[in-house]
């Protein structure tokens, strides 16, 4: 059995294209929009790699993307250095809190480790809140973009949308590699069956551990792109609104599939400019997260797969409902998680 | 017993407490290579939770436990299973999304993590492949190796659950009720198996099924309310008055046990 | 600081976490026996708070006024809510992954929040504490205590007192906790687990209402005051151990404490320390001071 | 089978990605002669009722010209900023970049405000701020295009240092949140309050938005200061207020406080705030003509009560129309639309204001006074008092 359907790959390449022509066509709005998705998705990609491949539910990703974004202002404060050597420097301060969060959270389990992360997250909250070195609540500014030689300069709008597709692009190749390494399917093996993992030899707590740090990097990686894009970076970047965010991004995509978390960063984004467009709502706009709500809600309710398991579960209606409900409850164990990462 | 065989599996004055009630008091007993060693008592008699200690699944409240002549008391599971200890579960306790080939090869690829190698596509390693299908061929599913574990029959979830402790190539075999629940001929497959197996493996088995027990076990030991009241080849276990009393209920020798 | 202000101090951490453990027993309820995680639940409290507001001039038209004919006629109401909403939303959850009750929870929260927006406006609002709880009591040589304030300790402790009798002595709380541990064999014994959950969830929004009603008139009423109770219960939850009534007292009057004394002797940190106390109980007892049960 | 429909689905994300993102812009002369004001303003969340205030000042200055300011219309396009600086940028980039907005204004959190006194620095449009009070905005951070027609949180705190040094207080205590707005505040009060004797002998602070005061209070007790300076606003206020009063200090030691601890929140705190001292820019009870015809109206507009945050965004709309009075409505005129505003009188219904140079109002700080539910006034604290605008290189 393929292990990517043709039809997957076509959509995803299809997708990556759009993204590398968008700019071209865009205005700078339209050039601001598709970075600050593209900056999402990266961040999306980072949770999925946790939540969907790992089973590891973190409710604290905002921390891992604002100490990445504080991290890059930070240590541009003296003057810009060069931006590979400042991008590093963000993955590194995220990879290391993840490390420190990790190595605690990952005591506990299921409801617990949501809990442990959302709070742990808190606290890198209030510690960059509460301290004068990030500008406390008001944040703080990054004055000059960092630049790699003479063409790569971030303060241009079109360089920095290219870095940051770059930067997907990038993220996209190196998680659908993890996914199918030793150590991706290590971790599938855990999200399905910690128990017996253990009883053929994994030591499952390093793995997650590894997974953990990974997804902080990446998160980071994110923080990196999203300050140099608005130079200015603020406590709420830590808040747990963000970290919900992107959980509602990946359910929504679709979990389980890294091209979900694309899907999901873009219609995350687009859902909330739709119930704000006062063409759409009228006076009504003021109070769009009512409708934002709703939908979430609803998602969940009708869709538990996302959008990139729509189709599936259309199908699955059309086969008619005794299929459907045998098929649902083979997937029960790793819900929504379709037979292409288990052949 | 037989001094002669080596040991190399061995508990010690085993002894777990939850709270107040003891499940495992104070039990010794030893795996030697080329013998079926048989526990059998009631439910709740801490038969599973015997294996539990034994296997690292969770600490011993007190006792001690040795592989291959080394104390492993303080090892995590995982590193036990390493060392060549394999187990299977009284529930199936496999990976049901994922084929009946990737639940053998993720065993495998326990003796040969190397999580470190991204760039290597985990399906197209040639030797672990090779022997996870083994693995599977070795229980008898080599016929369904593309098919989702979770879609089998019970009978060969079980089988399938064996195969995963034997990909792991354990030189000790902790089986807990591999019979449950089988029909006639797939018990006959599995003990046929377990005959294979015994030569070189040492063989700890929970079973219900007293045929079965009778049949196979080199030595058998009874549990009662977590400690051991009779240990021996199967004939005096059969003629020990205190095991009828306590366990078999009766006074006449069990020969077809499950009636 | 001299012993009277410290005495005083203790006072201050015991009754501040008392009114926490008010907040967060709902909250490891619903976690303990249905392994729910709500993120709502500061919402309920919120939805406590403004009832308070709104019902207090009705009843005082409708009875003659009266404050626990209000703080009654509120819980009723959201007993009714909390039983709805389980079965509009919560009963599609029990088999679904936590994952998915965080979004769910995650998007009433943005509903509730915009329904009050609708509903009662977004302005700040005050609750009257009733007339003969209104009082204060000397304290120190310029200090007085207000007795509302005690009062709330009272409610708290005599909900504490009230759960544990539930739940140890009565058949309810017997089959409650069976039905935490194992819902096959609660079902097996013929008892219905659906409706048993539904009054579990419904008892848990009527802990966070009252807890809102109840600290109404000390904390006034404003937009978002449920957000800011919410992470603070969970630490209390994570530190307490799921679904354990005495660890969610426990570790309630514990945060009493490092937040008293460290907004007093450590301002700079106030605002980590708790977080790092959970990581020092994390550390110490992965699974919370009290194991489940 | 699935991967048609796989793919079918995939093209569907695309069309709604495109459709959702405005293909290339419309040049600036079709837009013909509208203005187009960017009323960046929180619609959600805890500052929903100052976002509404401040927009619906800003309509009625507008409104009582007729809907034109030196005879352009004026158009509006609104953004929630749910006081949520992590989104703030990307919010005024669809006002700067998306609806090419002339002005922007906005906002009420300083967070977001100081995201959107970036923005219009790096794009060069103009800005007025109509509350965020964050001193930086017209210090460090200041530029020719950016304005402010509220306050900077410094002035209120400096006037109040004034008043309880004259008062005859030497020993204070401070508390507020741990944020920048109180710090600031803070700041500005410390450095009258020292510079005329006194001495500040505490600090105290509790994390933003913790509002458990119960231990600070007893540190206060505790203490026995000649008087406390605090800053709190919104439901943190009333709270404070009401537990200052409980804890009985409040007949004991003299409370004073930034104008925001009373404003907005006096139905909540009911007695417990009566006889409070504040200092802000605004007060009840000015009598001024300009300020009645303001009340008037507003009220009759809106059937709600005016309040310092309407005046401030009226102020705004005022300033607005001042500058592009000087280039008859021409905004390419930048330059001079900004030398205009920098010097014109602004006929506010707290009372005529001018711009300091770093485009803050140098206005009277008034001492109020609570009497039933108003913020009566009783003086001036301090008078044409000028945020100093540290770190301004206008």
């Amino acid at each position: 059995m393929a292990r990517f359907g043709k039809g997957k790959v076509a959509f995803t390449a299809v997708a990556f294209a759009t993204l590398a022509l968008w700019p071209l066509g865009a205005g700078p709005y339209g050039l601001d929009l598709v970075t600050k998705v593209m900056i999402y998705a990266v961040l999306a990609l980072s949770l999925e790699l946790l939540v969907g491949t790992t089973g590891l539910v973190c409710f604290g990703q905002s921390a891992f993307f604002g100490i990445g974004a504080y991290a890059t202002v930070l240590l541009s404060k003296g003057g810009t250095p060069p931006l590979l050597v400042l991008a590093s420097g963000a993955v590194l301060a995220a990879a290391a809190y993840a490390l420190a969060v990790g190595a605690l959270s990952l005591r506990t389990k299921g409801v617990y480790f949501i809990m442990v992360t959302l709070a742990f997250a808190q606290m890198a909250y209030s510690l960059v809140h509460d301290t004068p070195l990030g500008g406390g609540s008001d944040g703080i500014y990054l004055y000059r973009k960092p630049s790699l030689g003479t063409w790569i300069d971030l303060e241009r709008p079109l360089t920095l949308c290219f870095v940051a597709f770059a930067c997907l692009l990038g993220t996209f190749v190196f998680l659908a590699l993890l996914l199918r390494s030793n150590f991706g399917r290590a971790l599938a093996g855990i999200r399905i069956n910690e128990q017996r993992m253990r009883a053929t030899g994994f030591t499952t707590y390093h793995y997650q551990l590894a997974a953990f740090i990974l997804s902080g990097a990446i998160a980071g990686l994110a923080g990196f792109l999203f300050a140099v894009k608005d130079g200015f970076v603020n406590p709420e970047l830590l808040s747990w609104h963000l970290s919900g965010g992107v959980l509602i991004m990946i359910i929504l995509g679709g979990l389980g599939h890294l091209r979900g978390a694309m899907v999901g960063a873009f219609a995350f984004v687009l859902l909330e400019e739709l119930f704000q467009s006062e063409a759409v709502f009228g006076g009504f706009s003021r109070h769009w997260h009512l409708g934002l709500g709703l939908t979430i809600i609803g998602s969940v309710v009708l869709m538990p797969r996302g959008l990139v398991g729509l189709p599936e579960q259309w199908r699955e209606r059309l086969a008619g409902r005794r299929l459907a409900r045998a098929v649902a409850r083979r997937r029960a164990p790793s819900d929504g998680t379709p037979a292409e990462r288990g052949e | 017993m037989m001094a002669s065989a080596e040991v190399l599996l061995r508990g010690v004055e085993l002894t777990r407490r939850w709270g107040g009630l003891v499940a495992v008091n104070r039990v010794t007993l030893e795996l030697s290579r080329g013998a079926v060693h048989a526990v059998i008592g009631t439910n709740g008699a801490g038969k599973s939770t015997l294996i539990d200690l034994l296997s690292g699944e969770f600490p011993p409240s007190a006792g001690r436990v040795e592989l291959l002549g080394r104390d492993v008391t303080s090892w995590s599971q995982a590193r036990r299973a390493r060392a060549g200890l394999g187990r299977s579960y009284q529930r199936s306790t496999i990976f049901p999304p994922f084929s009946v080939l990737e639940n053998c090869r993720l065993a495998v690829q326990a003796q040969r993590q190397k999580p470190w190698t991204l760039w290597h596509d985990a399906y197209r390693d040639a030797a672990t492949l090779r022997a996870a299908r083994e693995a599977a061929a070795g229980v008898g599913l080599a016929a369904l190796l593309d098919q989702p574990a979770g879609q089998l029959g019970h009978g060969q979830k079980r089988q399938l659950e064996l195969a995963l402790c034997l990909a792991i190539a354990p030189q000790v075999l902790l089986l807990d009720e591999p019979l449950a629940g089988m029909g006639a001929e797939e018990t006959e497959r599995m003990l046929g198996l377990l005959s294979a197996l015994r030569p070189d493996h040492a063989i700890l088995l929970v079973e219900h099924d007293m045929d079965a027990v009778f049949r196979v076990a080199d030595r058998i030991t009874v549990m009662v309310n977590g400690a051991v009241i009779a240990s021996g080849a199967p004939a005096e276990v059969r003629a020990n008055p205190e095991v009828r009393v306590a366990y078999l209920g009766t006074d006449d020798p069990p020969e077809g046990g499950a009636h | 600081m001299d012993p009277p202000t410290f005495l005083i101090q203790c006072l201050n951490a015991l009754q501040y976490g008392l009114l926490l453990f008010l907040v967060a027993s709902g909250l490891t309820l619903i976690f303990g026996i249905m392994g729910v995680i709500n993120l709502a639940h500061g919402s309920f409290y919120m939805i406590g708070a403004y009832l308070a507001f709104a019902l207090a001039p009705i009843v005082g038209s409708a009875f003659g006024g009266g404050f626990f004919a209000t703080l009654f006629l509120g819980v009723a109401l959201a007993v009714v809510l909390g039983y709805l909403l389980e079965w509009a939303f919560f009963s599609f959850l029990y088999e679904r992954e936590h994952l998915q009750q965080v979004l769910m929870t995650y998007g009433l929260i943005l509903v509730l929040e915009e329904l009050r927006s609708l509903i009662v406006g977004d302005d700040v609002h005050g609750v009257r504490a009733p007339a003969f709880l209104a009082g204060t009591i000397p304290l120190g040589e310029l200090m007085t205590y207000p007795v509302y304030r005690l009062f709330i300790s009272g409610v708290c402790l005599a909900l504490a007192l009230g759960m544990w009798f539930v739940f140890t002595r009565t058949r309810l709380g017997m089959m409650i906790r069976a039905g935490s541990t194992n819902r096959e064999m609660v079902q097996s014994l013929g008892i219905d687990i659906k409706f048993l959950y539904r009054v579990v969830f419904a008892a848990g929004v009527a802990i966070a209402v009252l807890a809102g009603m109840v600290a109404a008139p000390a904390s006034s009423v404003y937009p978002g005051m449920g957000n800011s109770v919410l992470i603070l219960c969970f630490v209390v939850v994570v530190i307490g151990g799921i679904g354990s009534i005495r660890g969610a007292l426990a570790a309630s009057l514990l945060i009493g404490v490092v937040d008293t004394f460290g907004k007093v002797l450590l301002p700079q940190a106030a605002g980590v320390l708790v977080y790092m106390l959970m990581a020092m109980i994390l550390v110490w007892r992965p699974e919370g001071l009290f194991k489940p049960g | 089978m699935n991967r048609r429909i796989v793919a079918r689905t995939g093209w569907l994300m695309l069309a709604a990605v495109a459709a959702a993102l405005p293909a290339p812009e419309p040049s600036r002369a079709a837009e013909g002669a509208k203005i187009k004001v960017g009323l960046m303003l929180p619609a959600t969340g805890t500052y929903a009722a100052l976002g509404t205030a401040i927009e619906n000042g800003f309509r009625l200055y507008v409104q009582e010209r007729g809907g034109k300011l030196a005879g352009r219309e004026i158009e509006f396009v609104r953004v929630d900023d749910e006081s949520d600086p992590a989104k703030a940028t990307d919010n005024v980039n669809k006002l700067i970049k998306r609806d090419h907005v002339d002005v922007l204004v906005g906002s009420v959190h300083s967070g977001v405000a100081m995201a959107m006194a970036k923005a219009a620095k790096d794009s060069g449009t103009l800005l007025i701020v109509p509350n965020a009070g964050a001193d930086a905005i017209t210090g460090s951070m200041c530029a020719p295009n950016i304005f402010r027609s509220s306050f900077s949180n410094w002035q209120p705190g400096y006037a109040m240092g004034e008043v309880v040094a004259k008062r005859g207080h030497r020993n204070v205590v401070t508390i507020t949140w741990k944020y920048a707005a109180g710090d600031e505040s803070v700041g500005g009060f410390r450095e009258a309050f020292e510079k005329a004797g006194g001495k500040v002998v505490k600090e105290l602070s509790l994390p933003f938005p913790n509002v458990e005061f119960q231990p600070l209070l007893t540190e206060i007790a505790a203490t026995k200061p000649d008087a406390v300076y605090t800053f709190f606003a919104g439901g943190g206020a009333v709270k404070f207020v009401k537990d200052y009063a409980a804890a009985g200090l409040k007949g004991k030691i003299p409370l004073y406080g930034a104008g925001f601890l009373t404003d907005g929140t006096l139905e909540a705190q009911g007695p417990d705030a009566e006889g409070l001292l504040t200092t802000l820019h605004y007060a009840d009870g000015l009598n001024t003509p300009r300020d009645a015809a303001f009340r008037q109206s507003y009220a009759k507009t809106f059937k709600l009560p005016p309040d310092v945050y309407a005046v401030q965004g009226y102020d705004a709309a005022q300033m607005l129309a001042v500058g592009l009075a000087a280039v008859n409505g021409d905004l390419g005129r930048k330059a001079e639309f900004i030398a205009a505003l920098g010097k014109a009188p602004i006929e506010s219904p707290r009372a005529t204001f001018t711009l300091s140079p770093s485009h803050n109002p140098v206005q009277d700080i008034y001492l109020r006074q609570v009497v039933g539910k108003e913020n009566k006034v009783i003086g001036v604290a301090s008078k044409a008092l000028a945020d100093p605008g540290r770190g301004c290189k206008l």
